[in-house]
């Protein structure tokens, strides 16, 4: 628990999570601070970029671990679970229509890369390894959860939502695509590549993600200031719920499969986590009267700023106390 | 100078549908098309905007289209398949057109 | 195709200005407008661009919104008591739409 | 409210071709227009998209010219002389619009 | 003078002074070499939360100085009376409408950030040591000068200039909230907070520096180019005395406030520099009739490189040899 | 033989080529990873001036070479004759109009500067020295074969393609300005300007050069799934033979000139890349009836991945050979 607290509050007080903060209440005050969209996704595709790579120079360093295999697998399973868990709680919860509570399902089996970012720079700074092919993990826990939704509705008699162009759009999403491939490049060229880039993609790093949350903060503060209305009090609370739901689940699956304490942690960082790139594009191909502002601010609003500031200190305390690590 | 009736066809449609809606029109044999890029709006589902944005999940394009009165329908109907399910705005005006042979 | 008459106001509105134009909109009961970027251009005030600028100070949008030919009039007036003091052009134009319904 | 007749002129052309148009408007007489970002489209010169690209040389943008009906037939010989040889696409549409005086 | 001599010479051959040079010299010659609108505006991001961040560490290093609140304060009466002195000047000297001389003074009473960032170069460059606060009082110096220039125009009869929107959009400008925002994050954060971002808040400082002033370069270059003719002698004048007059007050200001020789300096900097950013905006709103043109080319096209290249030295070399530094 | 082999291995497995493949091949699967165009130019604008101005500081410290003069000449002539070479091969190998052929001329006659920039990598990485000024030659020789085009095209009676503002456009065109300038300003500032901005100009490079490849390979796979039906065999072959042609003639000049084995390697280089930026921008203006794709696709989609991958490992090698470097 004291582990737990000092993490927190070390954690709410990093420049991070403070520029987030920045962000929200610049929004909410309606100041015209604002971030061109080029330069927030130029700040994604580097982000993405980086932690890719990254990943794919630590499994060359460490070799590949006979678990990523299995850990790929159980990412997948997990991110194709976890929607009909998110499904059947939003309908004891929520009062959602069965289209809105898919597409809200469909958010919370995928990931946030940006909520896995920023705990690896916990995990970075508290000094705990993990695996690097984690990240391998990230990018295949993106799109089963929107099959999964899919199937959801298709199931209450509604068909048709899938085609192929869809399901290209979603397997060979930019994300997915730049992460995987970074991933690879990494792995390839390995630590003599890395040196020649490291002064790019390692060094600036923490200060490019502070500029990316400050972002994020205001997309999420003008969120809330316009979809605050629709989210009921058991939404929300599903929007807090959930990412201990999906953590749990985490947790168990990491242990099961024996990673290490930074790599139990970013398992449950992942289940917890809500997508709001990758997903809702897909949603508004697949599920165009589901409503926006729910899935958007709930994932963006509720659950990302819930998993920044308590969802991964809480985590990682709970990883490092049951692997010992 | 010599013009041409035509009509001009503003296609306001969700990013993520673009691509179908083009291929569309494309099966509906209509050629010619330029997208112009939306910075936010408002309707019924509420206001957007696309600043600091990274998702292609919120925002929309304009497509516009200049076309002959004759080969109007086949476009509206091609238009009409995409958007039916979906938000966005088909708004037809007449207009003239320098060199139809374009067309 | 079943088409709808309806009335096309493109108002081209320094980027400062917006919010309190959109804002009168929807105090007028106008709840539909999409908002274009401009990249510059020209007028008795002289010419600008926005390359490379960083205020806001600078630079116009253009407002586009499609009515129901009987709302026009409340729209340009509560339009003309925004840009009545600034720089700006309102211009309406007939045009026929799909699914009236949605307006 | 009072409006008067006017012309709404849309020129969507090269990129590289822009101060060449507004240069020849400028000739004309014509001393106001908007320019408008492109962010791709098709042609018979097949698809294009500004998406990543570095060069001008590849890319449109479209020049919106709203005009008194008297000046229209200046401003589109000024045009046409400039994309005669080009691609692009010139429409003219009526339009109403409101302080004719700022014309 | 010999140091004003050598500081200016050093000053001039700086990559930051020659980037500023080569973007007015391609705009003059009509070369096509631009820089978009989203990077230009992400690179003034990044330097308002560098210098932001920099100047909050810096208090939390030194202790809060005591004389950050008259300072503050200060600040914010400078900016409030130099338009009523650049107003009357203009009167004197320039030709100009009220509306003009009162849109036009309100450049003055408010600052340029990027003058007040180009200053600190040149005084680390020397190693001269100025109050991290600074930058606060950089943000408190932004607004006042509106509302002043507002009653000036509204002592003239004319009112209805000012709303609580107006208000609002001038308080929480997109520039101050950075800046203050992020000067309270590297306060919060300190030293510590400062290592994780140094890499990128630091080290690549002056070279974002060189490509924004390259920019800088560019926009003043078009304006001098289309708004020269709207500048008479002596409104052209009044470009280069009124920094003068202002370094002045902002001097007196620095000795009384007994601040170290690169705050007094700063003080000078912020008092001499035009707003191009927060101003102009703010006009384009209250005063519509007012011709942009001149304020616009004053501020970017004449005060601003004056200062750049002469100015700045000047303050330095005084404010050195009037505190002893 | 050995060298090329291994040099072109180390080459083919660098983060920069695996960028720009991953690129290419998200571009053909189809992928929506794409990089917006205000980022790719505002890369582009950094490269250029990082480039430029490294030259310019190593022209500094080197002192002015006798040969600079001789080399600038040279390289403006080899821009000026390699058109008429392109053009007469593609009027034996390919079936182009005279208006596609000398349009095609012209790019080849130009230079890649991210050709250029890449093969700068290389030489680094085997710590092979160059003449800072070749990135003026660069500079110099895009313009030429410009010229050189269009007089082609007007022999065959076709008049009235030039006026003083394409002129003016193609001479100040924002890459030529941009690399003359900052390598002016790095020649002036030195070895102490670089030392200020070194951070962001030298250690990140290789960074944002991988971002840059990255997305150069989505724009040249774009232009192969929607161009590659109008590259008949000739022409394609052409595309790889016209780089070997040119970096003959390169080396042929190198060798005269007697250059350092880096400076005759990047002479190859430059007579053997083709123009993307300036030259297809100069050609819709003088030549629209010429079909872009052809151009496009030839240069960008077949000789910059030829050169990239294969070109420069032999040019370097063979360049090492001949002047026992
Ligand atoms: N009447 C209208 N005129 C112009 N654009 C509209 C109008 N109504 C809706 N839109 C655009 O279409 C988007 C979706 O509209 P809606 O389906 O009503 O939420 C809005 O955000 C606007 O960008
Ligand atoms: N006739 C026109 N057609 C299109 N846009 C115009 C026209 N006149 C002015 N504008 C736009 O409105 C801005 C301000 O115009 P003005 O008030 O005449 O300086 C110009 O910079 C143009 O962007
Ligand atoms: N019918 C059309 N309607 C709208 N835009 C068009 C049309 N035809 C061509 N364009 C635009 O003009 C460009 C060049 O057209 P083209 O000369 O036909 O290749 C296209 O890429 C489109 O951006
Ligand atoms: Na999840
Ligand atoms: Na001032
Ligand atoms: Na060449």
């Amino acid at each position: 628990m004291d582990q737990i607290l000092s993490l927190a509050a070390a954690n709410l007080l990093s420049p991070i999570i403070l520029s987030f903060a920045l962000g929200v209440a610049a929004a909410l005050a309606r100041s015209d601070l604002n971030i061109p969209e080029a330069v927030a996704k130029g700040m994604s595709i580097y982000l993405l970029f980086a932690i890719g790579f990254k990943g794919g120079v630590s499994v060359a360093d460490h070799g590949l671990d006979v678990t990523l295999g299995l850990s790929l697998l159980a990412g997948v399973v997990l991110s194709a679970v976890l929607p009909l868990i998110a499904f059947a709680l939003l309908q004891v919860m929520g009062n959602l229509s069965r289209l809105d509570a898919a597409a809200v399902a469909a958010h919370y089996g995928s990931i946030s890369i940006v909520t896995f970012v920023a705990a690896t720079s916990v995990l970075e700074g508290s000094g705990i390894a993990s695996e690097g092919y984690m990240v391998a993990v990230a990018a295949a826990m993106e799109a089963p959860a929107i099959l999964s939704a899919l199937w959801l509705i298709s199931r209450g008699g509604d068909s048709r939502r899938m085609d192929s162009d869809l399901l290209r759009e979603i397997m060979l999403n930019g994300s997915i695509v730049l992460l995987v491939g970074s991933f690879l490049i990494g792995w390839v060229t390995g630590a003599e590549g890395l040196a020649k880039i490291e002064a790019f993609i390692v060094s600036p790093f923490q200060g490019v993600l502070c500029l990316f949350l400050l972002d994020m903060g205001l997309v999420a503060g003008r969120g809330l200031r316009g979809g605050s209305g629709v989210l009921r009090p058991g939404v929300l609370t599903f929007g807090m719920v959930m990412p201990l739901v999906g953590a749990t689940l985490g947790l168990g699956t990491g242990l099961l499969l024996g990673l290490t304490t930074g790599g139990v942690a970013l398992f449950m960082v992942l289940s917890a986590s809500a997508s709001y790139i990758a997903v809702p594009a897909a949603m508004r191909v697949a599920l165009p009267e589901a409503n926006p502002s729910i899935y958007l601010t709930l994932s963006l609003g509720v659950t990302f700023p819930f998993n920044l500031t308590l969802g991964i200190p809480i985590y990682v305390a709970v990883a490092s106390a049951l692997t010992g690590g | 100078m010599q013009t041409h009736q035509a009509k001009r066809v503003a296609i306001i449609i969700e990013q993520v549908m673009q691509s179908r809606l083009t291929d569309a029109m494309t099966d509906a044999g209509v050629t010619g098309w330029t997208v112009l890029p939306v910075l936010g709006g408002s309707g019924q589902s509420g206001a957007w905007s696309r600043e600091g944005q990274i998702s292609r999940g919120t925002g929309m394009v304009q497509v516009v289209c200049v076309i002959r009165p004759e080969r109007l329908d086949e476009l509206l109907e091609a238009a009409f398949a995409v958007v039916e399910r979906h938000i966005g705005i088909v708004s037809v005006s007449d207009c003239e057109v320098l060199r139809a042979e374009r067309f």
